[in-house]
């Protein structure tokens, strides 16, 4: 095999539980975002905007749409003769199989994979996060600094740095202490989940990791400290731009609206630097003559005929006469019928919302939402029809799995 | 289906659409928003279970080739049969050589196919017609020839076009070519669909004795001899042949129920990826009764109007009746009123432009108004 | 997604134990085969001149190459918008993650990615065979027959039957009794492991065998018996041609033998039923001036300037002069340097053979090969250096790591 | 090497190769066994990291199309840069348009690309050649212009051929083009680098001009203004233009240096992918020093040749110093010397063919002889 100059492993395993009903199915980075994209859509762009053409992906949980989505890389230019994306799952060697422990394990099980490369750098990445980043940058400083390992880092208000890995670094940007998830930070400085490492020193330390049987084999807990304590060249790569976390309902939703802005921090029609995606051969999207757009995206093969305010309307979704649909995203192929109304809501993948039934609706006094969600934003399962005339109230998250005896008591 | 062929004929005229065909063959056209014509008939196609589709290119190919590349979006990426692009053979004259001298010279793709029918049509078709259909009909009247139309409901046609007349059994009994006084609402959609035999046979013919067009010159006055039957296709199909009707069939993409059948009904219309946001609409914006294509950004206002990718509408622009292609730049306060902008056009502000709806106003690629 | 008449689910999972060190690092159906191919070029190919366009790869042990092998199935035309070829590992749901415990369980596990397609009939393949087969041949039988499963059966001599499972028909082809190696069989009709399945009744009986944990959930031991067991309508189809079970190093060597016949019983050069295969770009094989090529199948890139005879040599594959290479196999890559002698071997991908080097030496008066096999077949490991002057024993199975003292001991 | 295109000239003369060149371009010509003259020109370019790629259309460019698809081979199929095809302009007389006119029609593609320097090729050479570090030379030197030559050892050149006199810097002090008295054995190899912004000056310039070619009139009178150095290629190459060069450079691929040179010392030359068999040799086949294709089936003998993809070679039949291209039909005892079979020939049983190392026999595509 030719030998890469950079390796990059992202890290698309996990479940992303606090997403409820969202990856019941789906992995977290394929869970659809920003109205055409799935979230992994941004780091597999940013890897082909900063010319990195080589990338496994390390799944464990519900990979079917992620590999069906990621293919052999196309829409990311990865479809490489030598090098491009290859989809790497738990595997069964000669002495039995083992799932992934952690995101080490994970890497370390998949040493061969790196090894045929034989890479100067290793890039670890993880597909969950919404951000445009040139990795490129990051190795350029990693190489002055002369670091084992550069962590990216970006500054987040001291009052949630106990939600993060936070770094202490010296005038020369050398990381002198690591904080996981401290209450007390000494920082405001948070880790990205984005490290490059030189490939003797993560090899090394992968594989003192594995054989540390106390270890959770993680990046964040085990393998970062444990070169911290070994004195390493570590250096904090401060990035700056829009980066979020999408790992929550509310900070899914927040994502999403933050891209309805006037002047989006997050800029999805930069040219320079574009986010690829599958792209499906849809008409362009009609907008009827009794519509209302405003403050909001649309994609391929929507058609509107009611009022849509501040919100995302993903490919292939219709909004009939009369419906509105306010701080709201509808994901791919929902329908909603004439005189419905959603307010602050997510309604999953090809679910159907009957006529003048209202999601998120304030609730009356003395009623509580049926399952409650954090910020109040309301949650319908994919592929279910909401009967006409249904009243959900705000806060709910419907999955009809939980919820056996809906629809027929809430019906108004 | 792997039993029929397609080949798409791109060595049509086309001068009647004007500076929008002066660098591109026909069937590169833009259409409706985010589509070249020749989308509809290589999607129709393929969903019929087509193949093999062999492209006769003329002149102007480049924008053509472009879209289609190796054929991937319709899945004619393949390790046998596929899409083949046939070159016209070396021109003698500066003329165009016409098509049975473009078949003659690629005779030996037409003898190496494997399929024993071939549907030949034009490239300016735009409708979800069903070609396995078709062929179920050719089969079943055993005929020599089937030719595809469509019934109209009036008689005032606009050529180019032909009309045929056919019996109960669906037999052609007559076919005019822009009559002055037509009688028959059938409409030939200039496609049809005979054996690779007897196609062999005509372009053999045809060739050593210095004929130009397949289906006037070699099909045609074969009517008394050959079995030609009429297959009507009975839903929505716009053919493309001047500017008015470009704009007219394009506006007919406005009415929903035509937006439906076209593009949701049947099989899919299928065309080449490109990598564009959702569409942004800001506040203020006042958008109806419009197609929009992805990474316009919108403030201003847009009315019966098509938007093809990437186009900005700024706060104050008003757009009206009108299709925009790609890429528009236009300066704030604009206003265009039953206008066409070829891609690329730059309209300085404040400028305000007005054609009619049977002369649409047409601003050339790249142009800078 | 668009459904479709046949889904193929090809069981590629096998580690394929009995071919010893050639199934260290890869799965048995990527080992290659007869030249140019890898053993499940023959299944895939198959699936493509059939007209299956929907193939889901159901892979467990060292997949990575297999993986890398298949892409997106370009070479075989399953690269399609609909359907496709799909590999399908072990994966983690919501409860938690599951290796396939058997041939039936694989399948039980991702009938998910099966529905999907609501096809009418599902088509059982394993990976590891070498014939051509027209699938749709035996769809149309099934059928014909109304069966709700028909087995693909080819008559093998008597004293082979016990390694099979052999199917014991009336006069009409319906299965009246099953046998799964057995000693006593009543019939040699043995199957070839290629089942049609009504999609539903599949379904059933793979919900029940789940269900049953008495069952090792393997189609030949548990779900045909019990589908014979509650006399479901199942059919034999009886097939013609060339058909070779490659599991073990001596099948696996003469199937590959059985290629340079004269008129080869499985044609390779069949334009109307190709043999589809990853292909790289190497110049055509160089035949030099003092070459000897007799009885053999070379490919692209390899070079060969001394004695070939009744041999396989793969791509890349170099014989140097003086050397010879009789009834043997020289995987891709191998380098045979000047005056080797290799005979009736299997040669692992890129080894070298150093000069003057016997492989298979017939055995001294008192000398036993190091590490028997069966048939006197000598295998050496792949990705290895044999040194010069070696005499390598015939029937030897070389793996450094089972021989660490090598190769000293034995320089003659 | 982001910073460097390439453009592959295809507009270039090829008369010389006589019925090899009838029905395709000259980059299409098949070569050394399973290859085409182009793939030589672009897996260097690829090989160098050059990823966009434009190629000068002119006529007879089905076979290569084919050959070429949208570039995958090459991994350019990108979403940014890539492989373009770009079309001659339509035609005024029937005659060639020269490749100035070329490169003006195609001017937007060289504006929007977003390298700074253009490696100008034409598509007839047969090496193994590091762009790479000529593109570091032409920038070492700040030079306007450098030219990639060969060393010969000889003065005794065959037309058309290009000399150059530098030196020892490197400077080209004179260039001439089939000098009846040559000095020099510096040969160009009609390659050059350039930056893309002389590049549209020259050919805006040309255009206007009614020049037809970039090297001979545009750049060449410039000599005295320009700095134009030349940079040396050290390895093997051929540059095929004529029926004669055809074959000696095919022949030389049998010298094992030749052989290991061309396809393993570098990177690799990539080619479209076909589907065939191992090389099955029977028993009692006598093949020695040639090169051969996959699929072929041999009993027979075969020397000092090159056998395309699909030949078989039956008992009897001996084939000593000629090409075969693909699928070539031999019958019993043929016999072949100093031949080039083109592709699907058919020799009837018991003929012998034989040419003369400096004429070999030429038989055409499709031939019954």
């Amino acid at each position: 095999m030719q030998k890469k100059e950079v390796v990059a492993m992202l890290l698309a395993g996990g479940q992303g539980s606090r997403l409820g009903i969202l990856t019941k199915k789906l992995a977290k980075p394929a869970v659809p975002f920003g109205g055409k994209y799935r979230i992994i859509d941004f780091t597999l762009s940013n890897c082909a905007n900063s010319g990195i053409d080589t990338v496994g992906v390390l799944t464990q949980y519900q990979p079917l749409t992620l590999n069906t989505y990621i293919g052999i890389g196309k829409p990311w230019d990865l479809d490489r003769h030598s090098g491009g994306v290859m989809v790497l799952p738990p595997y069964v060697k000669e002495q039995g199989g083992e799932w992934y422990k952690g995101t080490a394990n994970a890497v370390y099980q998949n040493l061969d994979f790196v090894s045929g490369y034989d890479p100067d750098y290793v890039l670890i990445l993880s597909g969950d996060h919404i951000y445009k980043m040139d990795y490129s940058k990051m190795i350029d400083f990693h190489k002055k600094k002369g670091a084992s390992i550069t962590i990216a880092v970006i500054p987040v208000p001291w009052e949630e740095t106990h939600r993060f890995g936070v770094m202490k670094t010296d005038e020369t940007g050398r990381i002198v202490e690591f904080q996981e998830k401290s209450k007390q930070a000494k920082s405001n400085l948070a880790s990205m989940g984005v490290y490059v490492f030189n490939w003797q020193d993560l090899k090394r330390y992968l594989e003192a990791d594995e054989a540390d049987p106390n270890s959770s084999n993680d990046f964040g807990k085990n393998v970062i400290p444990a070169m911290l304590g070994a004195r390493e060249p570590m250096y904090a790569f401060p990035f700056k731009g829009y980066w979020k976390d999408v790992g929550t309902i509310e900070s899914l939703w927040e994502a999403n609206m933050d891209l309805l802005a006037a002047d989006p921090e997050l800029k999805l029609n930069d040219s320079t630097w574009k986010i690829f995606a599958v792209n499906h051969s849809l008409p362009p999207q009609f907008v009827g003559p009794t519509a209302d757009v405003q403050s909001s995206l649309l994609s391929d093969g929507s058609l509107v005929m009611g009022k849509v305010h501040h919100s995302v309307i993903f490919t292939g979704a219709t909004v009939a006469p009369g419906a509105e649909v306010i701080d709201s995203i509808l994901m791919p192929g929902v329908r909603v019928e004439a005189n419905a109304k959603i307010h602050k809501a997510i309604i999953g993948e090809n679910t159907v919302v009957g006529s003048g039934t209202h999601i998120g609706a304030p609730p009356k006094a003395g009623e509580a939402p049926e399952l409650s969600n954090e910020a109040g934003i309301t949650v319908i399962e994919d592929h279910i029809t909401v009967p006409a005339g249904v009243r959900i109230v705000q806060g709910t998250v419907l999955s009809v799995a939980a919820w056996p005896e809906f629809p027929e008591e809430r019906i108004s | 289906m792997r039993n029929l062929m397609g080949i798409i004929n791109l060595a049509e005229p086309s001068e009647g659409l004007g500076e929008l065909t002066q660098h591109r063959t026909l069937g590169a056209v833009p259409f409706g928003g985010r589509y070249r014509l020749i989308d509809f008939t290589l999607s129709n196609m393929v969903n019929a279970g087509i193949r093999n589709v062999g492209i006769l290119l003329m002149d102007r190919f480049g924008p053509l080739l472009d879209h289609i590349k190796d054929g991937k979006e319709w899945d004619l990426d393949r390790q046998r049969d596929g899409m083949f692009l046939l070159p016209p053979p070396p021109r003698e004259s500066g003329d165009g050589v016409g098509n049975v001298k473009n078949l003659a010279h690629n005779r030996s793709y037409l003898e190496k196919s494997r399929q024993d029918y071939v549907l030949f049509t034009g490239s300016n078709m735009v409708g979800n017609i069903d070609y396995a259909k078709a062929l179920g009909f050719h089969q079943e009247k055993r005929a020599d020839v089937t030719v595809i139309y469509n019934q109209t409901r009036n008689l005032d046609h606009n050529p180019p076009y032909t009309a045929v007349v056919t019996n109960e059994d669906g037999r052609v009994l007559d076919i005019a070519l822009n009559p002055q006084h037509c009688t028959s609402q059938k409409i030939a959609l200039n496609m049809y669909i005979l054996s690779k035999d007897l196609l062999i046979n005509l372009v053999d013919h045809g060739a050593a004795r210095q004929k130009r067009d397949l289906f006037t010159e070699l099909i045609m006055p074969r009517l008394p001899n050959l079995k030609i039957y009429g297959y009507e296709h009975e839903g929505y199909v716009g053919a493309v042949n001047s500017l008015k009707s470009y704009y007219q069939h394009s506006m007919e993409l406005l009415q929903p129920d035509v937006w439906q059948e076209l593009f949701f009904n049947h099989g899919q219309i299928r065309t080449k990826v490109k990598h564009e946001a959702p569409v942004r609409y800001l506040e203020g914006s006042k958008v109806s009764n419009s197609l929009i294509a992805s990474g316009c950004i919108i403030a201003g206002t847009v009315e019966n109007s098509i938007l093809f990718r990437g186009v900005q509408v700024g706060p104050g622009v008003v757009i009206k009746d009108s299709i925009v292609m790609q890429k528009a730049q236009l300066g704030a306060e604009v206003s265009l009123k039953n206008a066409i902008l070829d891609k690329d056009v730059t309209i300085s502000a404040g400028k305000s432009l007005t054609g009619d709806p049977r002369y649409p106003l047409v601003i050339s690629k790249l142009a800078r108004v």
